[in-house]
């Protein structure tokens, strides 16, 4: 029974008896798709283990998991684990610094890579890293010349395992023995989040924490052994830990691998997952794709589409209002079912999806409407590595973009007098490692988690975030300042990829915007706006008008808003390069980091609160390969349109 | 649109090289071949229209089933190998003769040996007449292949053995019995016709997607490169003219012997050379569907021209409107080779991917 | 030599080549000679072992002469340089040696054996394998298909084999399918495996050329200016794919590149021609001293 | 032997006429790399055209104005299909392969064909420009009777020879001539210098269309016009394999050849093989040539590029 199970390797033991013959893995390579049953898994995993023990894998021991999500990266987890050993996996694409640090604090023995890129990253690093033992490897390809005496393939790991097993008639039941012994409030994976500040901290998570959430998700959303996730996110993050491993491993569900990062959609669409989890990002760019393309089309096609989407729109307003539907609107949705939501849904892979989350950033409520209208059963969840992700999620009957839902099961949510979030629950993390200060210092003693969030519980129940707690500023003259609430309302146009807003302890709030290549290139090919660099399309004065479209548009809405009126933003300027998070601008979950940018780009800060004009800015960038370069450009500082807010009393912030 | 792909995905090779991967198109060709071969000839059975009708089938179905036959076999030619040629109905006069002449000198033997003589004696006729082209490129081989139409009109009429001395030149097919059955109705050759049309489509077809047909395919795109890569230009250009060349045969078999009974001289005459050049080209070139769409298309427009002058009130001379529907097949070519060079079958699987795509365009 | 050291010299390609695109013609002796030698290490005959040596080679088009008099030999295993100005015969001197053109003079001698007169596709089946300066990709067909014709060479079943499909024909397909397989996952090209060619961006359908040459597998893969006319980033993955198919698949390479960088990078040895005649051929680091060749090539073209 | 030589004189004349249509092919592949299967159907054309008028002028107009108006009128109609052709097939079939435009030319003779039945009837009509048909008897002093010709193939062979000094004066003299062997040598230059594809297209066809008439008036005069002209004319691509498709001197030399061969093949050889040969003996000829010299007598020496 699952409840007797303490930990993942006694669930993939259950497994490979309840789902012996269901499938548990799908990896598209060499063009088809692998598939491994539980029972397979639960083999592949023993060998594994014994491979690994062969090599001195010992009880304690870690292990860093480095590369794109491959079952064989999954098992290596659990087989680690069976041994008592704690799996730390790291993001794929960090830097050898980052890297180095993460690998260094963890103090891994091992390192199980994906490919010689990870390996060559690895051994760059290994005169800094007096703990590895030893690296293995999945992909041969190019490590056949390496020096193997402290490097192995995987393949011949697992048949060294295999050997151990025979040799040892009684292996297996001392490797049960150990699973069995495994309690649920050993540590089980230890997961680095970046945060947007400061270094990485090592989130400790217990079996216990990481069942009990993934047990408590599985039930809100009737996920079983019939339905199937594709594995894309990075396997470092906690959403893709809990949704690809210990969610599937409680319910049994089948996890898919992708072939390459080039083949992300393409698989998604062969194999059609039932639940299936993106950041707002993901979405966007399939929204982007299909805007896009849809102006490519024949304008009769193109106004369909546009017809079918304000129907759809419309229906789906009023069903998730829990009003009645009119009968034409009824009919007319039957039609457009045919004609637009479903081969739409089939394009993107989504014509299956039973549950589809979004988390980590607030959604757009154009783009959350638009999905949810299609049929597709699009929710958003609240969560924290912290808390194994789940904090609130919107349950099927009561999903509202304006809020992130209810309390998950098992979670208790207070709002501290400052307006912060704090959580209580099973998954609440076991501490960061090595750093009890830092876990003090957002855990209290009762065990509340605080989330730094700013946020209010609505008269349904329902949990509304503004912002980060320590992001909500003040303007000088005492209005509200939320810079994400307003960046997320600037990011929302297609047009624009990124924003950041600055106006605390100032007297108007401004920003500057990042344009997205994708959608202002395709506006500027049907345009004839002709461009040869990112740069040059930046600074292309029809943009500039686009942008402050765009701009007048938000502050339009924040005017609506009296507890935000004030925030308007005054004036703008498009950057002149991308924010990357090779240059530190974004963290490694692609979220802006405010302040580091407003030292960086100081100059820019002050000129926007100093008039509209042009302005020189250089910057130093880094390429892929870590050279270091200087991109210079003039950016434009422009006034942006100001609404004057509705008439009306004193209009007095009540969140804060 | 009507393509609901998500969710059919492949575990093997086996499944990855299918003839149809697409679920919904396997079952739309099974629906298809379910229609021809039992749905077809029971409305024939209970009469019910226009399958009553003995016209329907050996005006309409016999002639469209054997000339796509036909035009399968010059498409192996000239859209999968790139050589073009001008003696189709060459090819074809050689299959109906030489079943007719194995059918008459040698009676013992079923009817279906004989036809298969004819595509084999097609077959050696054109490897002999495809030899130039390991030396010769394009127009040339046009003229050779033309050589192969004048030579065969000329031997058919003025050889006498091969019409069995018959005193006018027109000979008459013996009737055909399949282990024991006589085919007289012509519902029965349909089934026949169909039968062996099929098995021929799905062979070309596995030809076409295996090594022979990149061989083909290479040689057609760049010859240089294909040699380059070790394909024997020999090789691939022979087998290329035997397979087309027998296909041809045996559609020239059953033209003889399924479709007209008994026929002249010059029923096979450079004419029919180009109709099957046109259903290629209109069809598309390098489909085995195109071979399909290019002959209904082909047979279409004459019934459509020799109709549509009557029911617009203006009744034209059949010699006007055999005129007329020469010069519509010959602008027909002309835009076909402008706006749409591959043909029905391209526009065939154009919307067949606007429908996978759609509402997008790509 | 061992993993850590090939890994140097590998990272250590990638900035000299800009370096040199930038236009300081600094040496890259270090990371070449490194690289060589695990060449050498990796191969697995005799390193000095030759396998085709040209031997007063001369070609002649009406009053041109194309190619006057050159001799060299490439190899087993080795990277093999071939320079020069515009014009120089290099495309000249690649097709004589896969049997496009027949020299007028000289003879040709590839694993061990004279070759007298031959036809391209001899030379295919004796194990040459080519891409063309210009793409010569079947445009009509997939990315797959395209690097499945690098098979035919292996496929044995015969026409009526085929012609049914199930059993051997299949068997034999699904094979080949494989090993092609791993060449797109070698060259990174999945997501594009049943796109036809013709819409392939340059870049990538010289990728596809280069994967349909390795489904040859062959011995000697001679390479017509592989990088010519990509971006840096191409270029960069260009140069692993060929140092991988090097070192990996145990292929010798001759190849013509413009960029003296990539050249200088990538190979063990390096012949120089101009005007149809050799004027030097050694280590990039000794033809890189040679005074003709600075004359004719270093001083001009870049 | 002096029946011999009867046989070769008439099969050279005839083979005069092969030539005057392989011309024509010539001028276009030279020009525009199209090998033109319509050319027959534009003899045809042109012959139906020049009847018709002839016919409608002769009631109006003495007999030698008639024929004047009927040449001018049937020489605008061959204009106009070359600016036709011009302008709806090759412009449109720009940088396609050879092998498409030459199947456009099908669809052209095709079109051709049809129309000029349909516009000018089906019947066979003769014609008659004057041209004396009584037979003429040559060195009567060498063999017993001299040797039989037809009148009319000697005027043929007359208009043919002086048409082609006109032709070679024109390509070689004129400013217009010039730039067509230009842009023949090389289509991306000649634009280069600015002489317009269209034009030359149209030029080369309008040129070739009268040839077309004139060996339309030889051919009528002698057997009458009618469709099956269409199809003779088709001997000129064995003429052209033999002769090279570039080459008008090739083409010259390869219809006198075809035209005395297939004559004495079908005296000599045609009792034995049931008659008839001459259907096919040139082409299989050319056949046979193409494996030995794939260029043809002329023809340039192809070399394949890489």
């Amino acid at each position: 029974m699952l409840q007797d199970c303490r930990s993942f390797p006694a669930i993939l033991l259950l497994n490979a008896d309840r789902f012996a013959e269901r499938p548990a893995n799908r990896f598209k390579t060499r063009g088809i798709w692998h598939t491994w049953t539980w029972r397979e898994v639960a083999d592949e995993v023993r060998a594994l283990a014994f491979g690994l023990r062969e090599l001195g894998f010992r009880s304690g021991d870690r292990i860093a998991i480095v590369g794109r999500n491959r079952p064989r990266l999954y098992w290596a987890i659990t087989a680690a684990q069976s041994l008592g050993g704690v799996a730390v996996p790291v993001y794929h694409d960090s830097v050898a610094d980052e890297m180095a640090y993460v690998l260094g604090h963890a103090e891994v023995g091992f390192v199980m890579a994906e490919d010689q890129e990870q390996v060559d990253k690895i051994l760059s690093l290994a005169d800094r890293l007096p703990s590895l033992r030893h690296t293995l490897y999945d992909e041969p390809r190019g490590l056949r010349d390496y020096d193997h005496e402290r490097l192995h393939h995987l393949d011949t790991v697992l048949t060294n395992g295999r050997a151990a097993l025979e040799r040892d008639p009684a292996g297996d039941g001392t490797w049960r023995a150990g699973i069995a012994a495994i309690r649920s409030e050993d540590l089980a994976v230890l997961l680095y989040t970046s945060g947007t500040t400061g270094r990485p901290k090592g989130v400790m998570l217990t079996y216990q924490n990481l069942i009990s959430s993934a047990v408590n998700a599985n039930r809100f959303d009737r996920l079983d052994e019939t339905d199937e996730v594709v594995a894309y996110l990075p396997m470092a993050w906690i959403g893709d830990h809990i949704f690809s491993l210990a969610q599937s491993y409680c319910a049994g569900y089948c996890v898919c691998c992708p072939e390459a990062p080039d083949t992300i959609a393409q698989d998604r669409h062969e194999i059609a997952p039932t639940y299936f989890f993106a950041p707002p990002r993901i979405f966007e760019e399939m929204l982007t794709m299909m805007m896009v393309r849809i102006e490519d089309a024949m304008p009769i096609k193109r106004r369909m589409f546009h017809y079918f989407v304000a129907v759809a729109r419309r229906c789906g307003a009023a069903a998730d209002a829990g009003a009645a539907v009119p009968l034409t609107d009824r009919l007319l949705y039957g039609l457009g079912s045919i004609l637009v939501y479903r081969p739409i849904k089939n394009r993107l892979g989504l014509s299956r999806i039973k549950v589809a989350y979004t988390a980590g950033e607030a959604i757009g409520p154009e783009m959350f409407g638009f999905f949810r209208s299609f049929g597709v059963n699009l929710k958003q969840l609240y969560g924290q590595t912290e808390a194994c992700v789940y904090i609130t999620m919107h349950p099927d009957d009561a999903v509202d973009v304006e809020t992130v839902g209810i309390p998950a099961p098992g979670v208790d949510i207070r709002i501290t007098e400052q307006g912060e979030i704090q959580f209580r629950s099973p998954g609440v993390f076991a501490g960061y490692y090595k750093e009890p200060e830092r876990t003090d210092e957002i855990r209290t003693l009762d065990g509340w988690v605080k989330t730094g969030d700013a946020g209010y519980l609505d008269d349904r129940g329902h949990l509304r975030i503004i912002d980060r707690a320590k992001d909500v500023g003040r303007l000088t003259g005492g209005g509200l300042f939320a810079p994400k609430y307003i960046e997320n309302k600037l990011k929302f146009f297609p047009e624009i990829k990124e924003a950041v807003a600055f106006g605390h302890d100032r007297d108007h709030g401004v920003a500057m915007i990042n344009i997205d290549l994708a959608a202002v290139g395709n506006w500027a090919e049907r345009n004839g706006v002709i461009y040869a660099s990112y740069q040059e399309l930046a600074a292309h004065p029809q943009v500039y008008d686009i942008v402050a479209r765009h701009v007048a548009a938000v502050n339009r809405s924040l005017a609506a808003d009296p507890r935000m009126a004030a925030s308007q933003i005054r004036r703008f300027l498009i950057l002149h390069k991308e924010l990357d998070a090779d240059d530190g601008e974004l963290t490694r979950t692609q979220k802006v980091r405010r302040s580091f940018i407003a030292e960086r780009y100081a100059p820019l800060v002050d000129a926007l609160y100093t008039g509209p004009g042009v302005y020189e800015i250089a910057t130093e960038v880094v390429f892929e390969d870590g050279r270091k370069g200087l991109v210079s450009g003039r950016v434009q500082v422009r006034e942006a349109e100001i609404v004057a807010p509705p008439a009306g009393p004193a209009s007095v912030a009540r969140a804060a | 649109m009507l393509y609901h792909e998500a969710g059919q995905y492949k575990t093997t090779y086996a499944q990855d090289m299918a003839l149809l991967p697409i679920a919904q198109e396997r079952w739309s060709l099974a629906g298809l071949l379910v229609v021809a071969f039992v749905g077809v000839p029971s409305m024939a059975f209970l009469g019910i229209p226009p399958f009553d009708s003995d016209y329907v089938f050996s005006a309409i179905l016999l002639p469209f089933l054997i000339l796509s036959l036909a035009a399968l076999g010059l498409n192996v030619l000239v859209g999968y190998c790139g050589q073009i040629s001008l003696g189709s109905g060459a090819f074809m006069a050689v299959g109906a003769y030489a079943a007719y002449n194995t059918a008459v000198r040698l009676p013992e033997l079923p009817i279906l040996v004989a036809l298969l003589s004819g595509g084999v004696a097609a077959a050696a006729v054109g490897v002999a007449f495809g030899l130039p082209s390991l030396r010769i490129k394009g127009l040339y081989l046009a003229v050779a292949t033309l050589a192969a139409q004048f030579f065969f009109d000329w031997l058919f009429l003025r050889v006498k053995w091969f019409t069995n001395y018959a005193p006018s030149g027109s000979v008459t097919a013996p009737p055909i019995d399949v282990l024991g059955f006589r085919l007289d109705a012509s519902v029965e050759r349909y089934l026949l016709v169909l039968t062996i049309v099929v098995l021929f489509a799905f062979g070309v077809k596995n030809l076409v997607r295996g090594a022979i047909g990149r061989q083909w395919m290479a040689i057609r795109d760049m010859d240089l490169a294909a040699e380059i890569i070790g394909i024997r230009p020999v090789y691939a250009k022979l087998t290329a003219f035997a397979v087309s060349s027998f296909i041809i045969g045996i559609a020239g078999a059953l033209w003889a012997f399924a479709h007209l009974g008994s026929w002249e001289p010059l029923t096979f005459s450079i004419d029919r050379s180009f109709h099957l050049l046109f259903m290629v080209i209109i069809g598309g070139l390098g489909s085995i569907l195109g071979a399909f769409l290019g002959t209904a298309f082909i047979l279409l427009v004459p019934i459509v021209l020799s109709r549509l002058p009557a029911a617009l009130g203006t009744p034209l001379s059949t010699s006007t409107i055999s005129h007329l529907e020469t010069a519509v097949f010959g602008v027909l070519i002309i835009v076909f080779l402008i706006a749409e060079p591959l043909g029905l079958a391209r526009l065939w699987s154009l919307a067949k991917e606007k429908l996978r795509l759609w509402p997008f365009p790509h | 030599m061992t993993g850590m050291q090939a890994m140097d010299a590998m990272t250590q390609q990638t900035p000299t080549i800009q370096h040199h695109r930038a236009g300081t013609a600094e040496p890259a002796a270090g990371s070449a000679a490194a690289r060589s030698a695990a060449t050498r290490s990796a191969a697995t005959g005799p390193a000095d072992q030759v396998l085709l040596a040209v031997d007063r080679i001369s070609l002649r088009f009406g009053g041109v002469n194309a190619l006057t008099d050159v001799s060299f030999d490439i190899r087993r295993g080795e990277i093999r340089a071939i320079i020069g100005p515009n014009g120089a015969g290099k495309t000249s001197m690649l097709n004589c040696i896969n049997g496009f053109y027949h020299p007028t003079d000289g003879t040709i001698t590839f694993k061990g054996e004279r070759r007298a007169h031959m036809r391209p596709y001899v030379a295919a089946r004796g194990g040459i394998a080519r891409t063309f300066q210009n793409v010569a990709l079947f445009r009509g067909m997939t990315t797959l298909d395209n690097i499945m014709t690098g098979r035919a060479l292996r496929m044995r079943c015969g026409l009526w084999r085929q012609l049914v499909r199930v059993g051997p024909a299949l068997r034999e397909e699904i094979e080949h399918r494989q090993v092609v397989e791993e060449i797109i996952d070698f060259l990174q090209i999945q997501h594009i495996r049943k796109v036809p060619v013709g819409r392939l961006p340059y870049g990538l359908q010289k990728r596809v050329e280069l994967g349909r040459a390795l489904a040859m597998e062959p011995d000697l893969l001679l390479l017509d200016e592989p990088m010519a006319g990509m971006n840096v980033e191409e270029k960069e993955d260009m140069c692993r794919f060929v140092v991988e198919a090097n070192r990996h698949f145990r292929t010798t390479v001759a190849l013509i590149e413009h960029d003296i960088g990539v050249v200088m990078d990538l190979s063990d040895r390096v012949v120089v021609l101009e005007y149809g005649r050799k004027i030097a051929d050694g280590t990039p680091a000794e033809v890189k001293g040679d005074p003709a060749v600075i004359k004719a090539y270093l001083g001009v073209a870049h | 032997m002096a029946f011999v030589l009867e046989v070769l004189l008439g099969g050279l004349l005839s083979g005069v006429l092969y030539a005057l249509v392989a011309l024509g092919f010539v001028l276009i592949y030279k020009a525009s790399g199209v090998l033109n299967f319509a050319q027959g159907s534009m003899v045809l054309l042109a012959g139906l055209a020049f009847v018709k008028a002839q016919a409608a002028l002769a009631a109006i107009a003495p007999f030698w104005l008639a024929a004047l108006g009927a040449f001018v009128f049937a020489a605008a109609i061959m204009v106009a299909v070359a600016w036709a052709t011009q302008r709806f097939v090759l412009t449109p079939l720009l940088n396609q392969s050879q092998l498409s435009l030459f199947m456009a030319t099908i669809g052209l003779a095709f079109v051709i064909d049809s129309l000029g039945q349909l516009v000018f009837g089906s019947e066979v009509y003769a014609l008659d420009i004057g041209l004396p048909r009584d037979p003429v008897f040559l060195l009567d002093g060498v063999f017993d009777g001299g040797l039989l010709i037809n009148g009319l193939d000697l005027w043929g062979a007359a208009i043919a020879a002086v048409l082609v000094v006109a032709l070679v004066l024109f390509f070689h003299r004129t400013g217009t001539g010039l730039a067509l062997r230009a842009a023949a040598d090389d289509h991306a230059a000649a634009q280069s210098v600015g002489i317009p594809i269209a034009w030359i297209w149209f030029v080369v066809w309008t040129i070739a269309g009268l040839v077309a008439l004139v060996a339309a008036l030889l051919w009528g005069s002698k057997l009458g016009i009618q469709f099956s002209i269409a199809f003779l004319a088709l001997k000129a691509l064995p003429v052209l394999i033999l002769g090279g498709f570039t080459s008008i001197p090739g083409a010259i030399v390869g219809g006198l050849l075809i035209g005395a061969g297939e004559k004495l093949a079908e005296v000599f050889l045609g009792p034995m093989l049931g008659g008839g040969i001459e259907y096919w003996f040139a082409y299989v000829v050319a056949l046979s040539f193409l494996l030995v010299r794939p260029q043809g007598l002329f023809g340039e020496r192809i070399i394949e590029r890489v």
